[in-house]
């Protein structure tokens, strides 16, 4: 599977540029921005999900289940077991929400179009309603989460940063493997053409399920890494609807040219966030709505395809 | 082919960079200024009747004290001589957002203490955070007693007393006023606030009277739902007559509302804990007799109060924003009153400019003179502040054309608060030991 | 003569709610025989394809693929034992390239279970569809975007992903629909002899009786879900039944 | 007895307040293949304005009567204001745009009406109770109803009426349904859809502004009030089946009637069983109870 994946332009790109992102943040920039980048970092992840399904025309507007399903299992998991280990923190979430998208698979894969948006939305909701009502799981409160530790050890925000970007990596080359892959193309086929990819003798709903599932993976995990570097979760900021429109929004803003564009993207739109918060504490919705539709008229094809003009980048080697 | 990609990457490389520098900005502190973050909601349900009054209040006091304008014992110009400048946020969009946000006060902003927070979600939160952080952080409004009772804090303070005295007061008043009740239910909204509120609510009356009974089917709606038609009718079907409500923001007037075109406070005792805001906002249609606390000595209960610092805040809260003081507003003011007093007893103490650690340390226990009482820092380690807490009847004053309250009790701290190092519920269920009541 | 019969259907029928689409069909097809479909419009020639290949489940009757039932399979399962088909329209990737359509074909029909997981693009697989390619003739087109590829092209492209797994079978649906007039014969001439060379059976669908009488060493007439006549071109063309249902003179 | 009545006219209620604004939506969708997030602004943009008319009247002492006619034009006015420059500038840019776009653009939408309502009415919450109070209460099986509330049914059912009868009765609503049914063949025999859509759209709108307006008076009009109704009103209108009127009805009254005994049974199920049914119903039938006809193409 990953034979020669380090021959391929984007993998080395990606972690060339999540090096160097390790490294000026931590000897050139502000201290501050740290937090952003690892924000940006962990929510990419969810938005690299989103735009594999988005490959195959799936929107899901309940992505914030995976998202928010991945933050909770870490956060109980340390208020019953106190799991606070960053390794298990992570494999717990993306465990806990593949296992939840695995089975929820088995009814989303026969959905298309809004439709599936719609019944993401739903599932989504079911879990908000839960949440937010239930108090042992601390209602609209949330949980505060404790920082990270790894092998007993505390974590400084420095090495949580690092592991983070070093999950990215895998994560991100991993689905590079995956894209680059029969299957891969399969669920870009699918888009195109269903009937034929059945008489080519594959299950159209198996390629979709198991991409389904993948995502939700992607989705736990960014969870996951999101509750471990904020310290705290709740169902308004994880799981509620807008959160989900939040994702899809910066997977559209982000484009699906390039495994590096989710991340690239996240990273923007957190910096978007801060500031619109510093200069407009009123105003910053309007800002974040304002962008959304720019890029909607302007930049159909997301920052990526801006990147790509800027570099003429990216182009040949692009899946689609 | 590697040194093409290479291209490729540093380009891409120093365009980060490049943004990156662009972003650069975290301007430097001289020591004449002390920058501090005021949190409150100014967007959101909360905005209106909460965060902006308590946006206010701080405004107020902030500028007499830059000024030095104000009355006595706060006086001298500054904080340790430092004028204040605040930057003011916004609270609204969970707790999660709010972590975000307060790293980025810290290590972005580089401020040198973080004052506000209403919402007890935020609150719980927010603590943890602030100690990790190490930065010196005054609640104003928020009430949880989980803050302390989960673990004492080392960097966090709370210039306002914890729910466990506002349901105490509620149960004391409701005793005092209504012997014969012995059935009661409750309207909280679901998070900490409200469920604590509740559950203290419930022990104290079990407590202090024999006898009663709560309803089994208590409603916790969530938050800002603002529609409440149907638990008005759930409420009404209950035999208790009792109803204890911490709602607060938009939802206890969305609430009262709803109550009141549908007669529901003729049928029942409503004892609302926070609902100060809410009267002033209906004004004259606000329905009399309702038990109504502010939370302490402040807003609603406060304003014929004679003591100078109040009738000069509400003087000049007046003459600035052309409306009466609420309870936020007080409060918030009051924190920042709290870290004058702690800035200037640092300064006196070391005789320079006090580092947080000497702020810290001079805030512990501190007995600071606020608007209607003198308020001490007397529990959760020197941290938490107690006060009295007050109920009254809501009465309309036909002559001064403003709401106001009849049948006033104030429960001083020692009387509805356990002694430092008890845990709230274990002393109410032991009968309140060493509680002084007059 | 029997011995070499891959896929045999008996006492087939079919009916939508009572309408009636195939009426006890029963055919034969020995290895290597082209065999070509005539019939009006709604003569249930489609139908018997759709059967054949499991896109319709038949209302009784039973079809034999090398002497094993696999009536009513799923349309994946037929393609993986060796039994494929065209379309009418053909069905490709659109906003793909020639070879990357091919590519998806062939490794799917060469990979499975994990192996999907490796790259699409290698080497051997890679040669094949070079030689596939070839075979069809459109090898010079083979790194552009379908859409922009004229029907002919899209046909041979459509017939090409049906047969890189060297089915024993293959039905055509139309191969020459909507295909230009001076393609139509270019076409079938590079697919009956790419056919011919794997020894795979053909059966196609057609409307154009010149490409009937040109290219199948057997014809079935269908009429109102009949086989109304299986003989050789010359004699099917030829016999009156057929005339006057089918050609309609 | 009493229980069940009391349970049973909470829900109605709540229904009728559901319904009138996922009717506006769920016509939206039927015609224009839209999933207006943006829905949520109307309403909140209706009651402000209501609130804000409500205010006028009151401080100028104006007659009570004049509290009706007024909630009917600030939804009127929000609607025409805030359909025509959505649909004109926004929406029709995209028409023939993926259909998930065009959620995100109308949620980007919903969210500057946001902020733009603190710009425009501040962050003061509104309470414009006076129409409530002047109607005050009744008795109804031995529970006080504000009158106000229960002409929330009546409204309702005037709608669904006038819907009803426009749709099937008038050329109008004839047009309508061919373009629901299939937009292409309308299109061909040479109805101007353009023409078509931005009715559709301001309908709708004004739709969702009424609810608003109407509730203001029964509730604190603050900011960020519109959030929760978003999601809700799209779990009716799915359960009722997406671009269906009926449908928009029956949605309504479920949702209605089964948080009602929720919140008086099991308080704690209050959210989770309305996205609950929503799930179960896209899961048995994914095209909502009553799915409209659909256009079949080969």
């Amino acid at each position: 599977m990953f034979t020669g994946i380090f021959k391929d332009t984007s993998v080395r790109v990606l972690i060339v540029f999540m090096i160097s992102l390790c490294f000026i943040s931590s000897f050139i920039l502000p201290d501050w921005m740290q937090n952003n980048f690892m924000y940006g970092l962990s929510r990419g992840l969810a938005i690299l999900g989103l735009m594999l399904l988005w490959r195959t025309n799936l929107v899901s507007f309940g992505h914030a289940l995976y998202y928010g399903f991945g933050a909770y299992a870490v956060a109980l998991c340390q208020k019953y077991f106190g799991i606070t280990d960053i390794l298990l923190r992570f494999t717990i979430a993306v465990a806990a929400a593949g296992i939840l998208g695995f089975f929820l698979g088995f009814i989303l894969r026969k959905y298309r179009e809004i439709f599936f948006a719609m019944l993401s939305l739903a599932f989504s909701m079911v879990l908000y309603g839960l949440l937010a009502k239930a108090e042992f799981l601390g209602s609209t409160d949330g949980m505060s989460i404790s920082p990270s530790t790894l092998f007993g050890l505390e974590l400084t925000r420095q090495y949580l940063f690092f592991l983070i970007t070093f999950f990215v990596i895998c994560a991100a080359v991993s689905i590079q493997a995956y894209l680059r892959s029969t299957l891969g193309h399969l669920t870009t086929a699918i888009q195109d053409n269903e009937i034929r990819v059945e008489f080519l003798g594959f299950s159209v709903q198996k390629a979709i399920h198991i991409k389904y599932v993948i995502s939700a993976c992607l989705a736990g995990g960014a969870g996951g890494l999101m509750a471990a570097s904020l310290g705290q979760v709740d169902p308004d900021s994880m799981v509620n609807w807008n959160v989900s429109g939040e994702l899809v929004f910066i997977t559209i803003m982000s484009g699906s040219g390039n495994i590096l564009a989710p991340f690239i993207g996240a990273i923007i739109f957190e910096f978007i966030r801060t500031y619109a918060f510093e200069w407009a504490p009123q105003a910053w919705a309007a800002i974040v709505g304002g962008t959304l539709l720019t890029i909607i008229f302007f930049f159909p094809g997301g920052i990526w395809s801006i990147i790509e003009k800027v570099f003429n980048y990216g182009k040949k080697k692009d899946v689609k | 082919m590697k040194i093409k990609i290479f291209n490729k990457t540093t380009k891409i490389v120093s365009a980060t960079m490049l943004a990156a520098t662009f972003m650069f900005a975290s301007p430097a502190i001289s020591k004449d200024t002390v920058k501090v973050g005021i949190v409150s909601f100014l967007t959101g349900p909360a905005a209106g009747v909460f965060g902006v009054p308590a946006k206010q209040g701080a405004q107020i006091v902030i500028d007499a004290i830059n000024n030095g304008t104000m009355p006595a014992p706060y006086n001298t110009k500054g904080f340790a001589g430092a004028k204040m400048n605040p930057v003011f946020s916004d609270e609204s969009g969970g707790g999660t957002k709010q972590v975000g946000l307060f790293r980025d006060f810290v290590e972005k902003q580089k401020v040198d203490a973080m004052i506000g927070y209403i919402s007890s979600g935020n609150c719980m939160a927010i603590g943890p955070i602030a100690d990790e952080l190490k930065m010196l952080t005054v609640f104003s409004t928020c009430g949880t007693p989980r803050l302390y009772e989960e673990k004492l804090r080392t960097h966090v303070f709370r210039t306002q007393a914890n729910a466990v005295g506002d349901s105490m007061a509620a149960a004391k008043y409701i005793v005092d006023m209504y012997p014969n009740e012995k059935n009661y239910t409750g309207i909280n909204q679901n998070y900490a606030w409200g469920q604590d509120s509740y559950k203290f609510f419930e022990l104290a009356m079990a407590q202090l009277s024999p006898g009663s009974k709560g309803s089994d089917k208590p409603q916790f709606p969530k938050l800002f739902v603002g529609q409440y038609g149907t638990e008005i009718s759930a409420l009404s079907l209950d035999k208790a007559k009792v109803v204890h409500s911490s709602f607060w923001n938009g939802d206890i007037e969305a609430f009262t509302l709803q109550a009141m075109v549908r007669g529901f406070f003729q049928k029942k005792i409503f004892v609302s804990s926070v609902g100060g805001s809410a009267v002033d906002a209906l004004d004259k249609k606000f329905p009399d007799g309702i038990v109504m606390g502010t939370r302490g000595n402040v807003g609603l209960l406060a304003r014929d109060d004679k003591s100078p610092l109040n009738v000069w805040f509400i003087k000049e809260y007046k003459k600035r924003f052309n409306a009466l003081p609420l309870g936020p507003s007080y409060q918030y003011a009051r924190s920042i009153l709290a870290y004058k007093f702690a800035m200037d007893k640092a300064m006196a103490k070391t005789g320079s400019f006090p580092t947080q650690d000497q702020v810290i340390a001079a805030m512990k226990n501190i007995k600071f003179k606020s608007f209607t009482e003198t308020i001490s820092m007397a529990r959760g380690g020197g941290h938490q502040a107690v006060h009295s807490v007050g109920y009254g009847l809501t009465k309309y004053n036909k002559k001064g054309k403003t709401p106001g309250a009849e049948k006033v009790k104030m429960y001083g701290p020692e009387c509805i608060y356990p002694p430092a190092g008890t845990k709230s519920e274990d002393w109410i269920n032991a009968g309140m030991p060493g509680a002084k009541c007059n | 003569m029997s011995s070499n019969i891959v896929l045999k259907a008996s006492k087939l029928n079919k009916s939508f709610s009572g309408i009636v689409a195939a009426k006890n069909i029963n055919v034969s097809i020995n290895q290597g025989e082209i065999v070509g479909i005539i019939g009006a419009n709604g003569a249930g020639k489609t139908v018997f394809v759709n059967m054949i290949t499991g896109y319709l489940k038949p209302t009784s009757g039973k079809i034999e693929f090398l002497g094993t039932d696999i009536t009513g399979i799923e349309p994946r399962e037929a393609t993986h034992i060796g039994l494929c088909r065209s379309f009418q329209i053909s069905q490709v990737f659109m906003t793909m390239t020639v070879k990357q359509n091919l590519m998806i074909a062939m490794s799917l029909a060469k990979k499975s279970g994990k192996q999907l997981l490796d790259p699409i693009d290698d080497d051997e697989i890679s040669k094949e569809c070079d030689s596939i390619l070839e075979l069809y003739k459109i090898k010079d087109q083979k790194d552009n975007i379908v859409s922009t590829l004229s029907q002919g092209i899209r046909k041979l492209l459509d017939i090409a992903m049906a047969v890189v797994g060297n089915p024993k079978v293959i039905l055509l649906d139309e191969p020459t629909s909507g295909v230009s007039v001076e393609e139509k014969f270019g076409i079938m001439d590079i697919v009956i002899a790419a056919l011919k060379k794997t020894e795979t059976s053909v059966l196609f669908v057609e409307h154009d009786m010149e490409i009937v009488e040109r290219y199948v060493d057997r014809v079935m007439a269908f009429y109102q879900g009949e086989i109304i006549c299986d003989a050789p071109p010359k004699e099917a063309l030829s016999d009156k039944k057929v005339i006057e249902y089918v050609l309609g003179h | 007895m009493q229980f069940w009545a009391t349970v049973f006219l909470d829900g109605l209620t709540y229904a009728s307040y559901l319904f009138i604004v996922s009717l506006g939506l769920t016509i939206i969708f039927g015609v224009m293949k839209i999933l207006n997030v943006a829905h949520g602004s109307f309403y909140a943009w209706g009651a402000y304005t209501a609130a804000f008319a409500i205010g006028i009247i009151t401080d100028n002492d104006l007659p009570e009567a004049l509290f009706f006619p007024a909630i009917l034009l600030s939804a009127i006015l929000v609607g025409i204001v805030l359909g025509y420059i959505i649909e004109r500038f926004i929406l029709r840019k995209m028409y023939n745009q993926d259909i998930h776009l065009i959620v995100l653009a109308t949620f980007g939408v919903f969210l500057i009406f946001e902020d733009l309502i603190i710009i425009t009415f501040g962050v003061d919450p509104y309470l414009p109770y006076q129409p409530a109070m002047m109607l005050g209460w009744v008795d109804i099986v031995g529970l006080n109803r504000g009158v106000y509330q229960l002409t929330l049914i009546l409204l309702a059912s005037v709608v669904a009426f006038s819907c009803w009868y426009g749709l099937t009765k008038t050329k109008w609503g004839k047009l309508l349904q061919s373009v629901i049914y299939d937009r292409e063949i309308s299109e061909a025999m040479g109805i101007n859809v353009t023409k078509v859509y931005v009715v559709t759209f301001i309908g709708g709108a004004i739709l969702g502004a009424l609810g608003g307006a109407y509730v203001a008076p029964t509730t604190s009009v603050s900011p960020g009030f519109a959030i929760d109704l978003v999601v809700l009103s799209f779990a009716v209108v799915v359960i009722g089946g997406m671009g269906s009127i009926p449908g928009a009805l029956i949605g309504s009254l479920i949702v209605g009637l089964l948080r009602a005994f929720a919140v008086h049974q099991a308080p704690i199920l209050e959210l989770f069983v309305v996205f609950a049914v929503m799930a179960i119903v896209l899961i048995i039938r994914p095209e909502g109870l009553f799915a409209p006809p659909k256009a079949r193409k080969i």
